[in-house]
């Protein structure tokens, strides 16, 4: 079963890529089900054992002591969740779409579950990596040959940038794993956190690693790839981008960066908590004033991921499980974001905001659930955001006052330019590029709403994410505490 | 001083001054000769080390194959004037500075060795054709043998670089 | 030794088989030769350690493994050789025969036990290459690259010999072991230290290191494509796989003469590889210049004496030579079809030839070193066991030049996608689909599997 | 033949080494210096001269026949490049009427 | 407890059948539903304050379910009913219901009619949590929940961007409020390891915590309160609020939601009475805002910002109250305020209603003989508000003055001022809207008429209370029993810092005092413009310093040139130059440098045979001699 969650969509990638165009969509979106129902039949494992392991292991290149090796516990499984439960939304959000090469793009697309389930299972320093790595590589042409801006070399150029700046950052780790090699019997994981290093080479490799992860994050200032990629991508990149593969990043900071290194933590952590405080306010001030939506999302999704990031670093419980639950959160909402962009684009053709306005008037549906996609993105109490950003601002709190003071400026900032934005497209008279705005169909509304449940279920009873992570970020704390 | 030291010397003094002519020689005609010089006095030398077959061999294949191979070529080509270009003058110093730099580095750095000869050697007369034929086509049987690879290789391969196209147009 | 032999009586085959007019068949056969022979060689891959003629060969595992990789090239090349000499069919023969005694030097190469095997080794598989150079004797770019090789390779050689010499003068003996044992038990002469250097210096230029990696993206560039793809893989792989049975069977107690200078020569080629890839505009020279960068990296198998090496140096030879092969079967196509072998020339190919296309990108990832694609265990292999050796900064040079790297891989990919009038009409022979398919599908499973192809 | 004196006790082997070394660098310089190609080669084949004398003397030194098998491996590998370079000298006569090496300029950056 | 849920539920249920099904239901229907999901839980509120007030009802104080546990940090959603929520929740769910029933005829033409109860209903349900939680992040929860549906209503007519623009500046200063609760909240939770009102309380005695960390936390709470409850200097989005519909003026901006800073101070007045300095800061900014916004009040023109800054100046007093540790005080006020304010808001609705949306005073005028109901209703409530005996404002602001007064004089002579100006801004607003002739337009005056029984029986009700309602806490002098103290003094704790009872004379002389200005003030206004029959100038006219107070201190102006502009222009460069110039540039800066190291990189390979061969042979030299000769 462990296995099947990510052959699952490489074999319907394969299928996928040779099936017919018509046909294409429905084999994605059917396999993106069956693996999301294998992932919760994974899941209700948890319900009887909160403490659940389970994992495969087999020996892949004996001379390098490389193994194979497959792990879900009660942290892992939880991103698996969110990438499998987002895949179906995210296929489900293009079926209204014109989409060349159909085939291709839903094969690049599961490739890219493929690689994603692979990173989240992956219990092999070098294993991981390769996940790491292919998950990139369909994101890549996604974005550069699905993208809808329409002067090809901008594409051409942001993609090749967006790819070259995270590769260069994920070499950087692959070092980190070369080196760790040099000094550990295997990459697999518990032997890494048995590794002693003396501190130099932690500090080092931790900065290794930590570029790596920072590009994708994007933690500040290693972000500048991301607005113009977002912008570019096809809605349905951006959703993938944003609201699965920078999780890659987050869940490794607590999987992979804090436990290997505690002493590299512990030298980098001001500096990084630094960085990502500034990165917050940054973020969010820039979204102040953006004018293409995706743009505004992008520089929003900076702000709020710096957060993640800094929950990570604290090395409490309630940093760890609040960057969990952000983590989730943050993956929900901005796909719900960017999915309304996406509309949004689709119906209007554009996406400055100035040009919108007033589709409230013609497509009530289609704000009011927006709307509370968007609160929940601005953190309201109840919503799943607001769990995370709560226990994260608190964790930053017991790092530092201010620190935490500088990064709840973002509550603040986060309502100006999102009510901005909700002001600038939704009320407001109709202008002439929205009055024929058609409100929301079926598929549309189902994405929306599995949305806005999973938004709910997890601001009101987010005990079901710190039942089974809790005893897994016990281990870690314990682990970087070494 | 003994007269095979004097032979060495004359020997060496040849050996050098013409491969230098040859260098410097303007007519590639007249670089041939001091070639043709250059290697006899080195066969002079062989000899002086006792290599006979060596010696026989080299006067064969330098001065009797190699060197009219590079007449033949010279004269196919109508070369026989002095229309070589010099290289531009700073070529020219370039390829002497570097020329001596080598010279001077390798000379200093062999000039450290502490070659000493072992009291016991001399007895056998290694050049012999005997010894060698013995050698050569026992313990050097098959690098012998796999040279004849590396002649039929040059053979075809001049062969296919040189001979005229003739033109085959199959379509 | 049987597989040095039998390549060698295959060569001959070839210019016999002219005489008997099997020209049409003589693709084939020596295809089915060339796997006949790899096939006896396999057999050996677990034998013990033999060494024949008065230890003049040694086979063992490194040998059979290398021979069969070098096999493996040959026939993949002879094989793309079936349209590639269409035009020029009466010579056929003779290009076979040349290209299948190149690999006998390549043989030699990788299962010397004695410097004159190796010299010869290395004489008969540059003299092919000379030739092969120059076989597009109308094209003024062809004679140039075979006069530009000729003449440097042949002085090459003579400093290569020097050393060889010198060696000799030392230690009194061509044999390796005997050589060893010099270098082991005895404060060993001056000159045997030169020695080491010279031939280090001559194996350099073979595997075109900088600086002197001169010779290679011009001759490349001039070359016949199938012959830059035969000098690119074969020759390099040969050139590593002696170089580094020399070295380390024999002078690696003597690392501490040559190792800092390779280490900074490394650091150049890479270097100088890599920046002067970038700004190409012709797919071979890109290649070429990837070449010597691919060199710098696979240069620390040489400079890592502490790690065990021959199986990342094995596994790159592999990965490299099958992506190069992959692209170059690829880029004969479009060669064959825009008659240029610039970048522009793939322009539109990724829509009008998406097969051919996924091949391409697949090998310039492989290149590249992306995973799930062999290079990427490659690279990987090389520098973890680089690493050991307490390379840590040349390892991380060698990374962020990776990194550098992968703009001008690209380059290639985004020219598949770029908009062109040309419409790839013509369809590709099905041998180069092949040979493509073949390379791009063992760099997947060597990719997948790595341990499959790691004998050691 | 009363010859079989040793050479080497009167003349030390540092000598022989010291007039290959020459000899040698008289070939480099040769191939920097030239610019029609067959000399170029002429000059190569000094080195290669250098290399073979060398080569007999340290077989003399070594009393061993080695050295001496060896350079008749030289020779062959000698006469082959020379019969290969000059192939390609006329191929190329025959585009560029010209043996400069200079003049081939076309393959660069 | 079953109770509570049905309670807590009703309004959320009412949200969502309207909510979802709204546009498919009848308006009558709609409108009974969630005036049904309202009034249910009155009752319901209304047994239980009745069993507290006759002591069969004991304290409710429960978690519904775990909701964030982690380890030690646990944070259960619970509930907490005592004397003090049921006092809010008899005025949530009574005004709430009566606004309700209001609006059924006042939103009646409204397309989004069923849109709107939803929102009030779902305002009601998050006011309850706000009350009824047993912890601060519950508290928050309504907090912020309320905020939203604050936001939704002012915005509640999208079309007008100036109504979105009110919205949103509601939600963003409620917002930067939230952040300094959020912070008390984190303090508070490092701290005491607990959020639960009760444990804190004994956490507060036993966990040995610095006087300053006490200052700071209830420092933040108060920066939250601000906010909400619209004080010094978060007050500005309040008056732009009266941009929603008059109801959920009345029901939110006047009644309920703005007063959840009182309830929150109230119910964590063990931590604040902990910190006089704190109490101190916040008499200072209540009477600040007391007087500050009533300056404000007496010259604006527009019926409902009149209201909105006297609302704001009224919550002043309460935090005034608040701030000299006259708790029950505050709550006192809180009640009485909740009546009149509500019934004003609503009168003046009904005023607007009747004109058909026109809301400046200029316009009116003359309105008592055409709507005498609204007119008496509005009458007794401006009395008082007015604070003239015996109307319920008089009792509750006159114990606010004494208890400031005891405390000190100063505030106790702001404050009185404040009250001085209250009644005649008030009165100037009563006089000018109904005496007199009428101003506005003939169209206008064709139509007046007296508003629907749905609007007039919550304005005679209200009116009513507005009336009586003083009775809940008759000063000693009059009284012996003060009912609202005793009621409320097993939730407050007892102030130690307060000081003896002022005496009687004293007591009497305050309240001839404040009752003398008060009626002084009634007489000015009503001789400028019953009298003298002055109107408040035209636009533009006003010079000087009344200028810059009919501009509102310019406070808004202030704001966006000190904050907002900056901001925004900070955003604009850090996009353009510091983003795209300086990072992105750096990036892009490595990429250009290694481009162009390869172009010169490139031009080594000069094609030339020569050259290549020196450059080996000097490479070979430099090896050998780096070797051999070093």
């Amino acid at each position: 079963m462990l296995l099947l969650i990510f052959i699952l969509p490489l074999l319907a990638s394969l299928a996928v890529a040779f099936s017919g165009k018509a046909l294409s969509k429905w084999v994605a979106f059917g396999s993106s089900l069956v693996t999301l129902a294998v992932t919760l039949l994974l899941y209700s494992n948890f319900h009887a054992d909160a403490a659940f392991v389970k994992e495969w292991k087999h020996s892949w290149v004996a001379s390098q002591n490389l193994n194979f090796y497959v792990v879900v516990d009660g942290f892992s499984i939880w991103l698996l969740l969110l990438t499998n439960f987002l895949m179906p939304l995210i296929l489900l959000a293009t079926f209204k779409k014109e989409i060349k090469k159909a085939n291709a793009f839903y094969a690049l697309v599961l490739f890219m579950q493929f690689g994603l389930n692979g990173v989240f299972l992956s219990w092999n320093g070098l294993q991981y990596y390769i996940f790491w790595e292919l998950a990139l590589l369909p994101i890549y042409f996604i974005v550069w040959l699905w993208s809808e801006e329409a002067d090809k070399a901008v594409r051409t150029r942001t993609a090749f940038k967006f790819f070259i700046y995270t590769l260069a950052g994920s070499l950087f780790m692959l070092f980190g794993f070369m080196y760790l090699f040099s000094k550990s019997p295997s990459l697999d994981l518990q032997d890494l956190y048995q590794i002693s290093l003396n501190s130099n080479e932690q500090i080092i490799l931790f900065a290794c690693f930590f570029i790596a992860f920072a590009v994708k994050i994007p933690v500040f200032p290693f972000h500048t790839w991301q607005a113009d990629t977002y912008r570019v991508a096809p809605t349905a990149g951006t959703m993938l981008l944003s609201g699965i593969m920078l999780k890659m990043g987050t869940y490794s900071l607590i999987r992979w960066l804090v436990p290997i290194f505690p002493d590299g933590a512990a030298f980098w952590t001001p500096y990084i908590l630094v960085l990502c405080a500034i990165g917050i306010v940054y973020g969010a001030i820039i979204a102040i004033r953006q004018d293409n939506l995706k743009n505004l999302l992008a520089y929003s999704s900076l702000s709020h991921v710096g957060l993640i990031a800094a929950g990570a670093f604290v090395l409490t419980r309630e940093g760890f499980n609040g960057s969990l639950a952000q983590m989730l959160a943050h993956g929900i909402n901005v796909v719900g974001v960017f999915f309304i962009a996406e509309i949004i684009l689709n119906r209007t053709g554009q996406l400055s905001i100035d040009t919108l306005g007033g589709i409230r008037s013609v497509a009530p549906r289609f704000f009011t659930l927006s709307l509370i996609v968007v609160l929940a993105s601005v953190a309201l109490p109840t919503t799943n955001a607001f769990i995370g950003e709560f226990l994260l601002l608190f964790s930053l709190y017991q790092y530092n006052t201010w620190l935490a003071v500088v990064a709840g400026t973002s509550v603040i900032l986060g309502a100006v330019y999102m009510l901005r934005m909700v002001k600038k497209v939704f009320l407001g008279n109709v202008s002439n590029r929205t009055q024929s705005f058609a409100d929301l169909n079926w598929s549309e509304t189902v994405v929306f709403v599995a949305l806005i449940a999973v938004i709910f279920v997890l601001g009101l009873y987010p005990k079901l994410i710190f039942d089974t992570a809790q005893p897994v970020f016990e281990t870690i704390l314990q682990t970087a505490s070494r | 001083m003994s007269l095979v030291e004097i032979c060495f010397w004359a020997l060496s003094f040849v050996t050098l001054v013409c491969a230098l002519m040859t260098v410097l020689s303007k007519n590639p005609i007249f670089s041939a000769i001091y070639l043709l010089i250059c290697f006899a006095s080195i066969a002079g030398h062989y000899l002086l080390l006792n290599a006979q077959f060596l010696f026989i061999v080299h006067i064969i294949v330098y001065s009797g194959a190699i060197m009219v191979l590079f007449l033949t070529t010279l004269m196919l080509m109508n070369l026989n004037e002095e229309t070589e270009k010099h290289k531009p003058a700073i070529a020219r110093i370039g390829a002497v500075v570097a020329a001596c730099i080598l010279g001077l580095v390798l000379v200093s750095a062999i000039s450290k060795t502490a070659l000493v000869l072992p009291q016991n050697s001399g007895a056998v007369d290694i050049g012999a054709i005997k010894v060698l034929g013995k050698i050569l086509l026992n313990e050097y049987f098959y690098p012998f043998e796999f040279i004849s690879i590396l002649l039929l290789t040059a053979m075809v391969g001049a062969v296919l670089l040189t001979k005229k196209e003739h033109k085959i147009t199959i379509k | 030794m049987k597989t040095l032999t039998y390549t060698s009586f295959l060569g001959i085959f070839c210019l016999v088989a002219e005489l008997l007019n099997l020209r049409k068949l003589l693709i084939p056969l020596v295809v089915l030769g060339l796997v006949v022979i790899g096939g006896l060689t396999y057999a050996d891959l677990n034998a013990e350690s033999a060494s024949y003629f008065h230890d003049m060969l040694r086979t063992d595992k490194f040998s059979v493994s290398f021979s069969l990789l070098l096999l493996l090239i040959t026939a993949l090349i002879v094989s793309l050789g079936q349209n590639f000499f269409k035009e020029d069919p009466s010579k056929l023969s003779d290009y076979i025969a040349i290209i299948i005694f190149a690999l006998c030097g390549g043989i030699a190469m990788v299962s010397f036990a004695n410097m004159a095997m190796f010299y010869i080794g290395i004489e008969i598989l540059s003299i092919s290459f000379y030739i092969l150079a120059g076989t597009n004797k109308k094209d003024v770019k062809s004679n140039e690259a075979a006069m530009k090789y000729f003449l440097m390779g042949s002085f090459a050689s003579g400093i290569l010999l020097m050393g060889i010499t010198l060696i000799y003068g030392a230690s009194g003996s061509f044999n390796l072991g005997d050589i060893s044992l010099y270098a082991t038990a005895r404060n060993a002469d001056a000159i045997f230290f030169i020695g080491i250097i010279l031939i280090l210096i001559g194996l350099l230029f073979k595997v075109s290191a900088a600086p002197f990696h001169f010779w290679a993206p011009d001759v490349y560039e001039g070359s016949p494509m199938l012959m830059t793809a035969l000098m690119s893989t074969l020759g390099k792989v040969a050139s590593f796989a002696a170089f580094y049975r020399l070295f380390s069977i024999c002078f690696s107690i003597s690392y501490d003469t040559y190792g800092w200078v390779l280490s900074v020569l490394i650091a150049l080629t890479i270097l100088i590889g890599n920046f002067s890839a970038l700004r190409q505009e012709s797919f071979k020279r890109i290649l070429a210049f990837s070449g010597v960068t691919n060199a710098g990296f696979m240069l620390m198998a040489i400079s890592s004496i502490y790690g065990k090496m021959e199986g990342p140096l094995f596994f790159y030879g592999l990965s490299y030579s099958l992506a190069t092969i992959g692209a170059f079967a690829v880029a004969l196509y479009v060669s064959s079809v825009t008659k240029s072998d610039k970048i522009e020339a793939f322009n539109g190919l990724a829509y009008k030839r998406p097969l051919l296309s996924a091949l391409l990108i697949f090998a310039m990832f492989s290149i590249a070193g992306i995973p799930p694609f062999a290079g990427f265990f490659a690279k990987y292999f090389l520098f973890a066991e680089a690493l050991k050796s307490g390379h840590f900064w040349l390892v991380l040079f060698a990374i962020v030049n990776s990194i550098i790297s992968v703009y001008y891989y690209f380059k290639v990919v985004f020219a598949l996608f770029a908009k062109s009038e040309q419409t790839f009409e013509e369809t590709p022979s099905p041998v180069y689909v092949a040979v493509a398919l073949v390379a791009v599908a063992l760099l997947i499973i060597a990719g997948v599997a790595p341990g499959l192809f790691m004998p050691f | 033949m009363s010859l079989l004196l040793n050479i080497l006790q009167v003349v030390p082997m540092q000598y022989y080494l010291m007039v290959s070394a020459a000899l040698f660098s008289i070939g480099v310089l040769g191939v920097l210096f030239r610019r029609n190609a067959i000399t170029i080669f002429m000059c190569v084949e000094i080195m290669l001269n250098s290399i073979n004398l060398l080569l007999v003397a340290f077989s003399t030194y070594h009393n061993d026949s080695n050295g001496q098998v060896f350079v008749f491996f030289v020779m062959a590998v000698a006469a082959a490049e020379v019969a290969v370079g000059l192939a390609i000298l006329v191929t190329i006569f025959r585009n560029i009427r010209s043996v400069d090496i200079d003049d081939l300029k076309a393959l660069k950056n | 407890m079953t109770g509570l849920y049905i309670l807590i539920l009703s309004p959320l249920v009412g949200f969502l059948i309207n909510g979802l099904l709204g546009k498919k239901l009848p308006k009558a229907v709609s409108g009974a539903l969630s005036s049904v999901a309202i009034l249910v839980p009155f009752f319901i509120a209304l047994n239980f304050f009745l069993g507290f007030n006759s002591g069969t009802q004991v304290k409710i104080d429960q978690d519904v379910y775990q909701w964030i546990s982690i380890g030690e940090f646990n944070i259960g959603f619970g509930l907490l009913l005592d004397q003090l929520s049921s006092l809010w929740l008899i005025i949530i769910t009574g005004i709430g219901f009566l606004i309700h029933l209001y609006s059924v005829s006042y939103m009646h033409d409204d397309e989004a009619f069923s849109k709107f109860f939803a929102y009030l209903n779902l305002f009601v349900f998050f006011m309850l949590v706000l009350v009824l939680g047993n912890n601060l992040l519950i508290t928050f929860i309504g907090w912020e929940g309320v905020g939203l549906c604050s936001y939704l209503l002012i915005g509640f007519w999208y079309k007008n961007g100036a109504y979105n623009d009110a919205a949103n500046k509601a939600f963003i200063m409620n917002r930067i409020g939230d952040l300094g609760f959020l912070i008390g909240i984190f303090m508070i939770m490092f701290y005491f390891k607990t959020l639960h009102f009760g444990a804190l309380k004994e956490a507060l005695g036993s966990v040995h915590v610095s006087h300053g960390l006490i200052i700071a936390i209830t420092m933040c709470l108060f920066i939250g309160v601000t906010g909400k409850s619209a004080q010094l200097p978060l007050y500005t989005w309040l008056p732009d609020a009266m941009a929603g519909p008059t109801p959920v003026s009345a029901l939110i901006h006047a009644a309920t939601m703005v007063t959840a800073g009182i309830y929150l101070i109230s119910r964590t007045d063990f931590l604040f009475l902990q910190a006089p300095e704190t109490m101190t800061v916040i008499a200072v900014i209540g009477a600040a805002t007391a007087l500050f916004a009533a300056t404000i009040g007496v010259l604006q023109n527009d019926i409902k910002k009149v209201l909105a800054y006297s609302t704001v100046s009224q919550l002043g007093l309460m935090f005034l109250a608040l701030g000299v540790g006259a708790f029950s005080t505050g709550v006192f006020h809180v009640l009485t305020h909740a009546f009149f304010k509500a019934c004003l808001f609503l009168g003046a609705g009904s005023v607007i209603h009747a004109l058909h949306g026109e809301q400046d005073i200029r316009n009116m005028g003359g309105l008592q003989k055409n709507m005498p109901i609204t007119f008496l209703t509005f009458l007794i409530s401006s009395i008082a508000i007015a604070g003239v005996p015996p109307f319920s404002g008089f009792f509750s602001k006159d114990e606010i003055l004494a208890a400031v007064f005891e405390h000190n004089k100063v505030l106790w002579a702001v404050a009185s001022l404040a009250s001085l100006l209250t009644a005649f801004y008030m009165f100037r607003l009563v006089f000018l809207t109904f005496y007199g002739n009428f101003r506005g337009t003939e169209d206008q005056k064709h139509h007046l008429h007296e508003s629907p029984w749905q609007i007039t029986v919550p304005l005679t009700v209200l009116a009513l209370f507005a009336a009586i309602a003083g009775v809940m806490g008759l000063p000693e002098i009059v009284s012996h029993h003060h009912w609202l103290k005793s009621f409320l003094s097993p939730v407050l704790t007892p102030n130690p810092h307060a000081g003896h009872a002022i005496g009687n004379s004293e007591e009497w002389m305050l309240i001839g005092i404040a009752t003398t200005l008060a009626l002084g003030a009634i007489s000015y206004a009503f001789v400028k413009y019953i009298s003298k029959k002055e109107l408040p100038a035209a636009e533009g006219t006003l010079t000087g310093f009344s200028n810059l107070v009919y501009q509102k201190y310019k406070i808004d102006e202030l704001y966006s040139f000190i904050i907002v502009q900056p901001l925004q222009r900070l955003s604009v460069t850090a996009y353009s130059l510091f983003d795209k110039v300086i990072v992105d540039g750096g990036v892009e800066g490595v990429a250009i440098a290694v481009m162009s190291i390869g172009k010169r990189v490139r031009t080594i390979q000069t094609g030339n045979i020569g050259y290549y061969l020196l450059m080996m042979v000097l490479g070979i030299a430099s090896i050998l001699a780096y070797v051999f000769l070093k």
